[in-house]
C-alpha cells in the first residue's frame, strides 16, 4: 500500500456472509455510507444488512416503461388505422380496438424488459470493466465463495484504523488498503 | 372498352392497312421480352418496362417496326411518333371488326387494340353468329396470333427458302400444268365458306380444266350433309330455332358447343331457360347421348345410350310419332318407357317441338331426325332450311380417300394442300403421309411446321386469320370481311395469296383479291357507291342482307324405306366421300377367346382443341374440360359400370386393341357415359407441333379408319397392370356434399313457391353495415343459363393477363384461372344430373380475406369491390386460406415471366403479376375504373351496361350480369330481385356481391322417377357419403 | 472424469449434500474453462453444423426459387413452414416458462435447469423467427409489417392475426435475449475471475460488464430480474395464444374455434418439457452433473410433462367434440378427414406419441428409467410437430368448397428446412454448452445457502495459499 | 489478484456505448431519411435530352398552349408526346437550320422517332390518368412544378405514393378553375372560388379518392 497515492479505501475478506453482514451492521451504525459488500450470490442476511433504494428505483422505472409501452403501442395502431389512413377492411369498424390489444401488450412487455435491463445497468453503474477494487488480493473469489467488505476512503467518516479494528473483530481473513 | 355497347359504330374503325403494326424481326422483340420480364420476375414491378413499352411510349408501334434494325431501347425512353396516325389516342383502346372461323364458319368479332396492338377479342353484337358473345376458342385466337412458335419461314424440303424462290418454282410449274390443262393438279381444302376463295378456285378451273378439288376436315359435317341428302334428296343446311321450341330432343347434340351458330343457339336456348324470367314458358330439353355433351348436361332428362340404342330409340320415336312405319314403335328398347313419355311430350308440343342431331351421329340418325321434325311440324316453326353454306366441290368423289387413291394411281403430280394438317388427321388406314410424299410437287399452306409440313416439298406459312384479308360466311350464310389486325410476320401468306400465285400472279395482294371479289358482288347486287359499301361492311363486321335465302323442302315420303329395315348395328359411318352407308363396321375385331368382351369406340373432337388445330394454344390446353375437368390431357372415357366390369379406375393405363391397331391410353371414369362405349377425344398426341402442343395426350387418330370416323365396335381394352398415368385435373371432388353451394329445384316447385330457394339468410352482425352510398358493383349469375362452355374463363384469362402454368404446376393445384366453372354431379353415376357453377371472386362485403392481410394488400373500395393491390402484397397467402370460396390464386413461381407469349401481347390495362404475389378476380376493375373516369370527366353517373366484365361480355347465354346494384333500374338489380337469388355459403355472412339464381329444371312429370330426383337442397339425399370421388383423380 | 458420481435418488434433494459454493463453482466453470473439448462434442457439433448448413442452403434456394419450391398450393397455401413455426415457438415457450414461472413461485429445482431451458428458448425462437419470413411470397418485403410509411403512406393492417404474431414474435425474441443475458452476467463474472488465459479473461470480462457482486448491485439486479420474470411468464402465454389466433381467427372450418389459444399453449409447454428432458438426460451424464442436476429434477419435469399431456388429451377430446356438437357438416367432414382421411396417419401418430405412450409416465419405473424417459420425450417432440402439421394441412385441404379440395405433400426443400432448422437449434446449443455454464452457478449457490443457512459457505478454505 | 482491465478499458467501454447509441440513431435516420433524398427521388434532376427543349421559351415566351403538343392530355390517361411533325410545323419555317434542331430534322428525314428521356416515370402498377385530373381542375404545375419556367425540364415532385395521397386526401388546396388549368403562372386571387366550392362544382368526394383501385389495377 502506498501512502502518497490517495487510497480507494479498505477492503476486508471474510469467509461467511454472516461475518460480512455483522461488519456491515457496525459500519452502518457507525454512520458510514460509502461501503459495500461483495459476494458470489444475493443472500438475505447481506441484503438486510445493506441499506439501498436501487431495487425500488428499478421497479419504478420498469413500471413507468410498462405504462408508456402500452400507451404508445395502442396509440400508433389507433392513429394509423383510424386517423391517418382509414381503410374499409372487410367491412370491419376502423377502430377495432380488441384487435389493437395484443400488439399493444407485446410492445408493453418489450419496453418493460428493456428499460428494466437499462435501469439495472444504470443503477449499478455498469458496464464498468475496470474498478479499483479488483486490485484486492483474491478478490476473484468474491464471485465464487468469499465475501468482501469494502469501505471507501472518500467517506467523511472514514477512518482506516477503526475499520481495520471492526474487520478484525469479525475474523477478517485479510484487510488490504488499495489505491484508487 | 365499355363504349362500344353504346355508340358502337363510332368506336369501330377501319384499320389503316398502311400503318398496321408489324412484327418484323420478332426474335429480337421476343428475346427482349423474355429477358426484361425475367429481370423483374421477383418484383411486383416486374411488368414495369413492359407497360411503359406498351402504353406510355406512343412509339411502341414504330418500335415494333424498328426493333429489327434499332439498338435495344432503353425502357425509360419516350418515343413519340414521327407522324401520328389519325385518330390514335395513346392509352385509348380502339375496336376493329373482323371474323374468326374456328370450325370453318364465321363468327364475328371485334378486336380491341391498344396502341395499334390487338389485345383482346370481343364478340360482334351485329354478327348473327356472335350476337356479342364469343366461344372459348374464339377468345383464345388472340393467343394463337401471338404464338411465337408459329411458322414464319417458307421452307423447301425442310430447309429455309424464300417467297421469290417459291414463286419462280410455282410459275414454272404453272407453265407445264397449263400445257396439260391442269391434269395432275389437285387441290385439298378444308371446309370452304369464303366466297372469294370459291371464286378463285373457279378461276383456276378456267386455266386448268382438269384441276381436281378435294375436301377434307378431320372433324367434318359429312354425316349431317349425307343425312340431309338422304332425307330431303338434296343438300340443305338446317337452322333450328331454339327460342321457339317448347320441347327439344337433342341427339348427342353439339348445338351448345361447336355446331355452326352454336353461340346464337345457346342464346336462344337460354332465353327460354332462365326460369325467373320465362316462368311457365320454360322449355324442356331431352338428351340421348353416348358421351356427355353440354346439351346433355343442361337436359332435364339425359339418357345415356350406345349409338345402336340411339338409332333404335329414334326409330321407336319415329314409329310412335308417325314419322316412320308404325311397327317401329314396337321396337324393343331398354328405355322404352322413358322414350314413350318423351314421345308423348313431343306429340303434345306439336309445332313447338324440335329434334336436333349432333354432327357425330350417322347419316341415318340425321335422316330420322329430319323425319321426326317433319312429323312434329317443326319445319314451319322451329326449323328452317337454307342452301348449304359450305362450298361443295363439284367432283363426285372428293374425299381424302379418293385423293389418296388418285395419288397412288399416279394421277396427281401437283398437290396444293390448304386443308388443316391432313397428315395428322387423315384416317389411319390411308397412310396419307406416304401418299403425300409420293407427289412430285406438293405445297402446304399451314400455320405451323406440323406433321403435314414435313411430308411436303414446299411449306408456305399460313398467315393467321387476324393477319390476312379474307371473307367468311356464317352458319346462316351471312358474310363478313376478315381484315388483318396486324401485319403478318415473316413469309406468311393467306390461301387467297397462294392461289393467286398459282394463277400466275407472283406478288399477290390479299386486299386487292378480296376487294376485287367484293366489287364484283357489289356490282351484281347493284350497289352504286362501292367504297361506302365496303367501308360500312368493314366497320360493321357484316355485309348487309347476305344471309342465305330460306328454302322449302320436305323429307321424301319414302324416307323410312330408304333406311335399313332393322336398326343397323353400330359403327356405321360412311366413307368420307359422303354418301350414306349402313354397312356394318369392317374394322371390328373378333374378340379372342377369354379376352374381355369388346366395347364400342367413339371418336369425338376435343371441345377445345377441336381436331387438334388448337393444340398449340396454352389457354385451351389448360382449360379444364367441362366434364372430366382435365387439362393437358385426353383420356379414354368409360362409364362407371363399364369401369367396374373391366376393373378399371381413373388413371389406369389400358391398351386399346382395335382389329390389330393398338393404342395405349389412360382411362378416365366419366359419369353419364354410355356403358360399353369408350370415347377417345381427338386432337391430342401431336407428333410435330409447337412446344405447347407437342406430345400432349395420346393420338386417337391412329385408331380411326376411313370407315369408322365416328365410332366402331369390337375394340378390346386390356389393362396394363400397375401402370398409372398422372392426370392434371383441376377438380378432384364432384359432389356438393350437402354444402349450401348450389340451390336448385324443379319448375313445379318454383311455380308453386317462387321463394323456395331463399332460406337460411341471417344478416345478424355485431358490426354496423358499411354504407355504400354511391355505386355498388354487383354480379348475378344465372345457373339455368350457364352451359359450362368456359368462354368466360378464357375471356377472363385474356383480359386479366392470367399466365399459363403448365401441366406439372396444374398437378400441384396451382392453376391461375381467376374464374372457374365447378362441375357437380347429382344422382346416379350412370346418368347423373350435372351442375355447372361459375365461381369468380364473390367480392364479399365482409371479406374474410381482407381482415387477415397484415399489410393492407387486399381491402375494399367505395364501390364495394374487394381490391387486390398486387404491388403491396408480400405473399403470406393467409387471404387464400381464409377465403371460403377459394377463388384466390398465387404466383408460386414467376409464371408471367416464363410465359412464352411476347410481352406486347399482355393487356396494358392490367398489372402483370410477378412472383410471390396473390391475385384474384376484381370485377375487371380496370374496366369499371375506366368507365367511371369517362363518366366523371363529364360529371355524369355511369350508365347501366356501360361497363361489362370480360366474363359477362363473352357469355353466349347472358348467364352473367354485372352492374350497379344500387341502381334499381339496372339489369343486375333486377336479376338480384328475383326470388331465386341466393348467396353461396350465405350462412357465413360474408355478404357476397356475387349472387346466384337457383338452378331450375323442368323435368317431365311422367318421368319424375327416372334419372334425376332432386329437391331444393338436393345433394344430401341422393349422394354417396363424403369423398365420393368416383370421377377419379390422378 | 472416469469414476462417475453416485445418483441422489428421485425423492432426493435437488443438490448434492456435499456441494458447497466452491465445489459447484469449480465443477461448473471447469466444464467451460478447464475441460478438454470431449469427442462427443465434436461429433455432435459436426452433425448439427452440417444440418445447419443444409438449412442455409434450403433458405437460399427458397429465396432464389420462390416458395414454389415447396409443396404448397391452393387450397393448402400453408405447409411445413407454419407447422415448423408453431412447433419451434412452442419449444421456445416451454423454456421461458420454466425459468420465469417457476422463478416466481420460487421452486428450487428450477435453478438446475433454467439456464439450459432459456438457451434452448433462444435458439428455438431464432429458428421459429425464420419461418414466417421464409414462407412469404416476397421475403424481401417483410419489413412492410413494421409501422413504416415514409414512401407509401400506408400502414400495416393491425387487425390481422399475422400482424399480432409479428409483434409477438419480435418482442418475444428480443426480450428473451435480454432475459437470458441478464441471467448470465454474474456467472460470466465468475468465469472471468477463474479464467487462466488472457483471452478468456477478456472474453468473459467483457460479457460480465465489470460485475463485482456488490450487494447494492445485487438488489437492483434482483428487482429487475424478478419483474422480468413476472412479465415473461404472461408474455409466453400471450405469444403462443396469438399463434393460436393465427388459426382461430380464420374462417376455415377446422380452424375457426375458440379453443386454439389454450390448446396451442398447452402443446407448447408439453414440447418445452420434452425438449428439456431430451437434452438434459444425456447432458448431465456426459458432463457428469448428476449431483447438480439430480434425478429429482428429472422426476419433477416428468410429472409436469404427464400432467400437461393430460391437459392436451382433454384439448384433443374437445377438438373431437366440437364439430359433432355443432353439427356443422363442414366441420364434421373436416374432422373426419383429418382423422381418417388423407392425413389420418399423422392424426393417429400424434395421438400415439403425445397421449397414449406418455401415459407410461404414470409408472414410477418408467419415469425413473432415464432411457425410457428420454425416448418418450423425443417421441413427444416429434409428436408435437406431427400434430401441428396435421392441424395446418388437413384443415386447409378440405374446407367449404369440395371442388377446390386438394392435398399437400412436402418436397425435398420442405424437409430440408424442417431438419435444417433442427440443425440450427442444436448447433447453437452445442456452442452454448461449450462456452457458457450449463447451470446457473449463482442460483445454485442460493439453493445451497438456503439449504444450510448455518454453514452457507465453504468449510474447507478452498484455494487458500 | 491483478485487475484484468486497466482504467482505459472504462473509457473504451464508454466510447463503445456511445458509438452503439449513435449507430442506432444513424440507422433510424437512414431508414427515414434516405428515401426522401433527392438523389433517391430524382427530384430536380434534369435528364439529358436529344434536343435541349425549353418549356420556358415555348410556353412562357411564345405562349404556346400545353395542349398544342400534349394533345391527348384531356382525352386519355396519356398526355401524349408530340410527334416530330408537330415540331416541324414551326421549325420547318423558323430555325430551319439551327444545329440543336438537327435531331428533329433527322427524325423526320429518316422516319425514326426522337428518343426523349422520360422525366416522370411511374412504376408499372400505377395507373395514372391525365384526363381526369385536368377535368377536375388540377393544374399542370401541381405535379410538374414551374414547368413554364423550366429552361430544361426537371422532375419537380417525388411521385411517391405518400405524395399522391397528400392531394387525394385533401384535394381542395390543389384545385383551380378549369380555365386556369393550363396556366403555368396561375395564382389564387381573391376572386377565385375556394377549394371547397370547386370540390362541389367538380363533384369530388375525397373519401373515395384514396381507394386502392383508383390507381392500382
Amino acid at each position: 500500500m502506498s501512502a502518497h497515492a490517495k487510497p480507494y479505501g479498505l477492503v476486508g475478506e471474510f469467509r461467511t456472509p454472516e461475518e460480512a453482514a455483522a461488519v456491515a451492521r457496525e459500519l452502518r451504525d457507525a454512520g458510514l455510507t460509502r461501503w459495500d459488500i461483495y459476494g458470489p450470490a444475493p443472500l438475505e442476511e447481506i441484503e438486510h444488512a445493506v441499506p439501498t433504494r436501487r431495487g425500488v428505483a428499478v421497479t419504478l422505472v420498469m413500471f413507468a416503461a410498462a405504462i408508456a409501452g402500452a400507451c404508445w403501442g395502442y396509440f400508433i395502431q389507433y392513429w394509423d388505422a383510424v386517423i391517418d389512413f382509414p381503410i374499409n377492411v372487410g367491412g370491419r369498424p376502423l377502430d377495432g380496438w380488441p384487435g389493437f390489444v395484443p400488439s399493444a401488450w407485446e410492445i408493453c412487455a418489450l419496453f418493460t424488459v428493456y428499460f428494466g435491463f437499462f435501469a439495472f445497468l444504470a443503477a449499478s453503474r455498469l458496464p464498468r470493466l475496470h474498478h479499483p477494487i479488483f486490485a484486492v488480493p483474491r478478490f476473484d473469489r468474491a464471485t465464487q465463495d468469499r465475501f468482501f467488505v469494502g469501505v471507501e476512503a472518500i467517506d467523511e467518516r472514514y477512518d482506516a484504523a477503526r475499520v481495520r479494528e471492526i474487520f478484525a473483530r469479525h475474523g477478517v481473513v485479510e484487510a488490504s488498503e488499495i489505491a484508487a | 372498352m365499355s363504349d362500344h355497347s353504346g355508340h358502337r359504330d363510332a368506336s369501330r374503325e377501319i384499320l389503316d392497312w398502311g400503318r398496321l403494326a408489324t412484327f418484323d424481326g420478332p426474335p429480337e422483340i421476343l428475346e427482349r421480352a423474355r429477358r426484361q420480364l425475367a429481370a423483374y420476375a421477383t418484383a411486383g414491378a416486374d411488368s414495369l418496362d413492359r407497360r411503359r413499352f406498351l402504353q406510355l411510349t406512343a412509339a411502341s408501334m414504330a418500335l415494333m417496326g424498328l426493333a429489327a434494325c434499332g439498338p435495344e431501347v432503353d425502357p425509360r425512353d419516350r418515343q413519340p411518333y414521327v407522324e401520328q396516325p389519325v385518330g390514335i389516342v395513346p392509352g385509348r383502346p380502339r375496336y376493329y371488326a373482323t371474323a374468326t372461323a374456328p370450325h370453318g364458319y364465321g363468327e364475328g368479332v371485334l378486336i380491341e387494340h391498344q396502341m395499334g396492338r390487338p389485345i383482346k377479342v370481343e364478340g360482334n353484337p351485329d354478327h348473327p353468329a356472335s350476337l356479342g358473345a364469343t366461344s372459348a376458342i374464339g377468345q383464345a385466337t388472340i393467343l394463337s396470333l401471338y404464338d411465337p412458335f408459329r411458322a414464319q419461314a417458307l421452307t423447301l424440303d425442310g430447309s429455309i427458302s424464300s417467297w421469290p424462290a417459291f414463286a419462280t418454282a410455282m410459275i414454272e410449274r404453272r407453265r407445264s400444268l397449263l400445257a396439260q390443262h391442269g391434269r395432275g393438279l389437285a387441290l385439298l381444302t378444308g371446309t370452304v365458306t369464303s366466297p372469294t376463295l370459291i371464286e378463285q378456285i373457279e378461276t383456276l378451273r378456267r386455266d386448268f380444266p382438269e384441276l381436281r378439288w378435294y375436301r377434307w376436315e378431320a372433324v367434318d359435317r359429312d354425316e349431317a350433309r349425307a343425312g340431309a341428302q338422304l332425307a330431303y334428296g338434296r343438300p340443305v343446311d338446317l337452322l333450328p330455332n331454339f327460342a321457339a321450341a317448347d320441347v327439344i330432343l337433342a341427339i348427342e347434340s353439339d348445338f351448345l358447343e361447336s355446331a355452326p351458330g352454336h353461340l346464337k343457339f345457346a342464346r336462344d336456348f337460354a332465353s327460354r331457360r332462365r326460369a325467373s324470367e320465362v316462368k311457365g314458358r320454360m322449355s324442356r330439353l331431352y338428351a340421348l347421348e353416348s358421351t356427355p355433351t353440354l346439351a346433355g348436361a343442361k337436359a332435364d332428362h339425359g339418357l345415356a345410350m350406345s349409338p345402336d340404342e340411339i338409332q333404335t330409340a329414334l326409330r321407336r320415336l319415329a314409329g310412335s310419332l308417325g314419322a316412320g312405319p308404325s311397327e317401329w314403335s314396337g321396337l324393343a328398347h331398354a328405355r322404352g318407357q322413358a322414350l314413350d313419355a318423351i314421345a308423348a311430350d313431343l306429340r303434345g308440343a306439336h309445332g313447338r317441338a324440335l329434334v336436333h342431331v349432333g354432327a357425330c351421329q350417322s347419316a341415318e340418325v340425321h335422316a330420322l331426325g329430319a323425319a321426326l321434325n317433319h312429323a312434329l311440324g317443326a319445319h314451319a316453326t322451329c326449323l328452317s332450311m337454307i342452301e348449304p353454306v359450305g362450298a361443295e366441290p363439284r367432283e363426285s368423289s372428293h374425299g381424302i380417300v379418293d385423293l389418296t387413291e388418285a395419288v397412288s394411281r399416279g394421277q396427281v403430280d401437283t398437290l396444293v394442300v390448304l386443308a388443316d394438317n391432313p397428315v395428322y388427321g387423315a384416317p389411319a388406314d390411308l397412310d396419307f403421309a406416304r401418299a403425300l410424299r409420293r407427289v412430285p410437287f406438293s405445297i402446304y399452306l399451314g400455320e405451323s411446321a406440323d406433321e403435314t409440313a414435313e411430308a411436303v416439298h414446299w411449306h408456305v406459312p399460313r398467315s393467321h386469320e387476324y393477319e390476312a384479308w379474307s371473307d367468311v360466311r356464317a352458319f346462316d350464310g351471312t358474310l363478313a370481311i376478315q381484315q388483318p389486325q396486324i401485319r403478318p410476320r415473316g413469309e406468311r401468306r393467306s390461301a387467297h395469296e397462294l392461289l393467286e400465285v398459282i394463277s400466275g400472279q407472283t406478288t399477290p395482294d390479299g386486299l386487292a383479291i378480296v376487294r376485287q371479289h367484293w366489287q364484283m358482288r357489289a356490282r351484281e347486287s347493284g350497289v352504286r357507291d362501292f367504297d361506302a359499301y365496303w367501308t360500312q361492311a368493314l366497320r360493321a363486321g357484316v355485309a348487309p342482307d347476305t344471309a342465305a335465302q330460306r328454302i322449302e323442302v320436305t323429307p321424301r315420303a319414302d324416307l323410312s324405306s330408304q333406311l335399313a329395315p332393322r336398326p343397323a348395328p353400330a359403327a356405321t359411318a360412311p366413307p368420307a366421300s359422303g354418301e350414306p352407308s349402313a354397312a356394318p363396321s369392317t374394322a371390328a375385331a373378333r374378340p379372342a377367346p377369354g379376352a374381355p368382351p369388346p366395347v364400342t369406340i367413339l371418336f369425338r373432337p376435343d371441345i377445345y382443341l377441336w381436331d387438334g388445330r388448337f393444340a398449340d394454344n396454352g389457354w385451351l390446353q389448360e382449360m379444364g374440360r367441362p366434364f372430366t375437368r382435365l387439362t393437358w390431357d385426353n383420356a379414354a372415357l368409360v362409364s362407371p359400370r363399364t369401369a367396374r366390369r373391366l376393373e378399371l379406375s381413373s388413371a389406369d393405363l389400358v391398351e386399346i386393341d382395335l382389329g390389330g391397331r393398338r393404342l395405349q391410353a389412360p382411362v378416365w371414369v366419366l359419369p353419364g357415359q354410355a356403358d360399353d362405349c369408350v370415347t377417345l377425344p381427338l386432337g391430342y398426341g401431336r407428333r410435330r407441333a409447337g412446344p405447347v402442343g407437342q406430345d400432349v395426350g395420346f393420338d386417337a387418330y391412329t385408331l380411326r379408319t376411313r370407315s369408322t370416323l365416328w365410332q366402331t365396335s369390337g375394340a378390346i381394352l386390356r389393362k396394363l397392370a400397375d401402370r398409372r398415368h398422372q392426370f392434371a385435373s383441376i377438380q378432384h371432388e364432384s359432389h356438393t356434399l350437402g354444402r349450401d353451394l348450389v340451390r336448385e329445384g324443379t319448375l313445379g316447385q318454383f311455380l308453386a313457391n317462387p321463394r323456395f330457394a331463399s332460406y337460411g339468410h341471417s344478416d345478424a352482425s355485431l358490426y354496423p353495415r358499411y354504407p355504400y352510398p354511391g355505386i355498388a358493383w354487383g354480379m348475378s349469375i344465372n345457373l339455368d343459363a350457364c352451359i359450362g362452355c368456359h368462354a368466360c374463363v378464357t375471356a377472363c384469362q385474356a383480359e386479366n393477363n392470367s399466365p399459363v402454368v403448365g401441366k406439372t404446376e396444374v398437378i400441384r393445384d396451382r392453376e391461375m384461372h381467376w374464374l372457374r366453372i365447378d362441375r357437380y354431379y347429382e344422382g346416379s353415376p350412370e346418368e347423373p344430373a350435372t351442375v355447372f357453377q361459375p365461381v369468380p371472386c364473390m367480392q364479399c362485403e365482409n371479406a374474410p380475406c381482407e381482415v387477415v392481410c397484415p399489410v393492407h394488400a387486399t381491402v375494399h373500395d367505395s364501390e364495394g369491390i374487394n381490391d387486390m393491390v398486387y404491388n403491396r402484397c408480400v405473399g403470406t397467402r393467409f387471404c387464400s386460406n381464409n377465403c371460403p370460396y377459394k377463388v384466390r390464386r398465387f404466383n408460386f413461381f414467376a409464371y408471367t415471366a416464363s410465359d412464352p407469349r411476347p410481352r406486347e401481347s399482355w393487356n396494358p390495362e392490367v398489372t402483370v403479376r410477378g412472383r410471390g404475389v396473390m391475385e384474384k378476380c376484381t370485377y375487371c376493375v380496370q374496366r369499371t375504373r375506366t368507365a367511371m373516369i369517362a363518366a366523371d370527366r363529364d360529371n355524369r353517373r355511369v350508365q347501366d351496361g356501360e361497363v361489362k366484365t370480360a366474363c359477362q361480355q363473352a357469355c353466349p347465354t347472358e348467364a352473367i350480369v354485372f352492374g350497379d346494384q344500387n341502381d334499381a333500374a339496372s339489369a343486375v338489380a333486377r336479376r338480384k330481385a328475383s326470388p331465386l337469388d341466393y348467396a353461396m355459403l350465405g350462412a357465413l355472412n360474408t355478404r357476397p356481391r356475387t349472387t346466384y339464381e337457383a338452378l331450375i329444371r323442368n323435368p317431365n312429370p311422367a318421368l319424375a322417377s327416372n334419372g334425376t330426383p332432386r329437391s331444393a337442397r338436393s345433394g344430401e339425399a341422393t349422394l354417396p357419403a363424403a369423398g365420393g370421388r368416383e370421377t377419379g383423380d390422378a | 472424469m472416469p469414476e462417475r458420481p453416485a445418483e441422489l435418488g428421485y425423492d432426493g434433494p435437488v443438490i448434492g449434500p456435499e456441494q458447497d459454493f466452491s465445489s459447484v463453482t469449480a465443477s461448473l466453470s471447469d466444464l467451460v474453462l478447464e475441460k478438454r473439448t470431449p469427442r462427443w462434442w465434436y461429433a455432435g457439433a459436426a452433425i448439427s453444423g452440417a444440418l445447419f448448413v443444409l438449412f442455409i442452403i434450403a433458405c437460399i434456394w427458397t429465396f432464389v426459387g420462390g416458395v414454389g419450391v415447396w409443396g404448397v398450393n391452393i387450397p393448402v397455401a400453408w405447409g411445413f413452414a407454419l407447422a415448423n413455426y408453431v412447433w419451434w415457438i412452442g419449444i421456445a415457450s416451454g423454456g421461458t416458462f420454466i425459468s420465469s414461472l417457476f422463478y416466481l413461485v420460487g421452486s428450487d429445482w428450477r435453478n438446475g435447469v433454467n439456464r439450459t431451458a432459456e438457451s434452448l428458448t433462444l435458439f428455438a425462437a431464432a429458428a421459429a423467427g425464420m419461418m414466417p419470413i421464409l414462407h412469404l411470397g416476397r421475403q424481401g418485403l417483410f419489413y412492410w409489417l413494421f409501422p413504416y410509411s415514409t414512401v407509401m403512406g400506408v400502414w400495416p393492417q393491425f387487425l390481422s392475426p399475422l400482424l399480432w404474431d409479428f409483434f409477438a414474435l419480435l418482442c418475444y425474441v428480443l426480450t428473451s435475449i435480454v432475459f437470458w443475458y441478464i441471467g448470465l452476467i454474474p456467472d460470466c463474472a465468475t468465469l472471468r475471475d477463474r479464467a487462466t488465459t488472457r483471452g478468456k479473461q477478456v472474453f468473459y470480462g467483457v460479457l460480465a460488464l465489470g460485475w463485482r457482486g456488490s450487494a447494492r448491485d445485487w438488489r437492483a439486479y434482483k428487482a429487475a430480474y424478478l419483474i422480468m420474470a413476472g412479465i415473461m411468464a404472461p408474455m409466453v402465454v400471450s405469444v403462443h395464444s396469438i399463434v393460436g389466433l393465427d388459426f382461430a381467427a380464420g374462417l376455415i372450418a377446422g380452424w375457426h374455434s375458440t379453443q386454439w389459444p389454450p390448446y396451442f399453449f398447452i402443446g407448447a409447454l408439453y414440447s418445452g418439457w420434452a425438449v428439456v428432458l431430451a437434452l438434459m438426460i444425456p447432458l448431465r451424464r456426459l458432463y457428469s452433473l448428476e449431483r447438480i442436476v439430480t434425478e429429482r429434477h428429472l422426476d419433477v419435469i416428468a410429472k409436469l410433462m404427464l400432467a400437461t399431456g393430460l391437459m392436451l388429451a382433454y384439448c384433443y377430446l374437445m377438438e373431437a367434440m366440437e364439430p359433432f356438437y355443432s353439427g356443422d357438416p363442414t366441420k364434421v367432414t373436416e374432422y373426419m378427414a383429418s382423422a381418417f382421411g388423407h392425413y389420418g396417419a399423422t392424426f393417429w401418430a400424434r395421438n400415439t406419441l403425445n397421449i397414449f405412450i406418455p401415459q407410461l409416465l404414470w409408472l414410477p419405473a418408467v419415469r425413473r428409467n432415464k432411457v425410457a424417459l428420454a425416448l418418450i420425450s423425443v417421441g413427444i417432440v416429434a409428436g408435437m410437430w406431427i400434430e401441428r402439421y396435421n392441424f395446418v394441412v388437413s384443415a386447409l385441404s378440405q374446407d367449404y368448397i369440395p371442388s377446390k379440395w386438394g392435398y399437400f405433400g412436402g418436397t425435398f426443400w420442405d424437409w430440408a428446412i424442417l431438419i435444417g432448422s433442427a440443425g440450427l437449434v442444436l448447433f447453437g446449443f452445442f456452442i452454448f454448452i461449450r462456452l457458457l455454464p450449463v447451470v446457473s452457478m449463482f442460483e445454485i449457490r442460493e439453493i445451497i445457502h438456503k439449504r444450510r443457512p448455518d454453514t452457507g459457505t465453504s468449510t474447507r478454505p478452498a484455494g487458500d495459499t | 489478484m491483478a485487475a484484468i482491465f486497466t482504467r482505459r478499458a472504462n473509457l473504451f467501454t464508454q466510447i463503445a456505448l456511445a458509438l452503439l447509441v449513435l449507430g442506432g440513431l444513424f440507422f433510424l435516420a437512414l431508414v427515414w431519411g434516405v428515401p426522401l433524398m433527392n438523389y433517391n427521388t430524382q427530384v430536380s434532376f434534369t435528364p439529358r435530352q436529344p434536343v435541349p427543349f425549353s418549356h420556358k421559351h415555348h410556353v412562357s415566351g411564345l405562349g404556346i398552349d400545353c395542349r398544342y403538343c400534349h394533345d391527348s392530355v384531356e382525352l386519355a390517361s396519356n398526355a401524349g408526346m408530340p410527334p416530330t411533325e408537330t415540331c416541324m410545323t414551326c421549325h420547318s419555317q423558323v430555325w430551319t437550320n439551327a444545329a440543336i434542331l438537327e435531331p428533329v430534322r433527322a427524325s423526320l428525314a429518316e422516319h425514326k422517332p426522337l428518343r426523349w428521356e422520360s422525366v416522370y416515370t411511374l412504376p408499372d402498377y400505377v395507373f395514372f390518368d391525365h384526363s381526369i385530373h385536368i377535368a377536375k381542375g388540377v393544374g399542370c404545375t401541381e405535379c410538374h412544378g414551374p414547368i413554364g419556367d423550366m429552361p430544361l425540364t426537371y422532375k419537380a415532385t417525388t411521385l411517391y405514393m405518400s405524395w399522391c395521397l397528400n392531394c387525394h386526401r385533401n384535394p381542395a388546396p390543389h384545385l383551380r378553375p378549369l380555365k386556369a388549368v393550363f396556366d403555368p403562372h396561375w395564382r389564387r386571387t381573391a376572386s377565385t372560388p375556394s377549394g371547397k366550392e370547386l370540390m362541389a362544382i367538380y363533384r369530388i368526394h375525397p373519401k373515395t379518392l384514396t381507394d386502392c383501385s383508383v390507381c392500382h389495377r
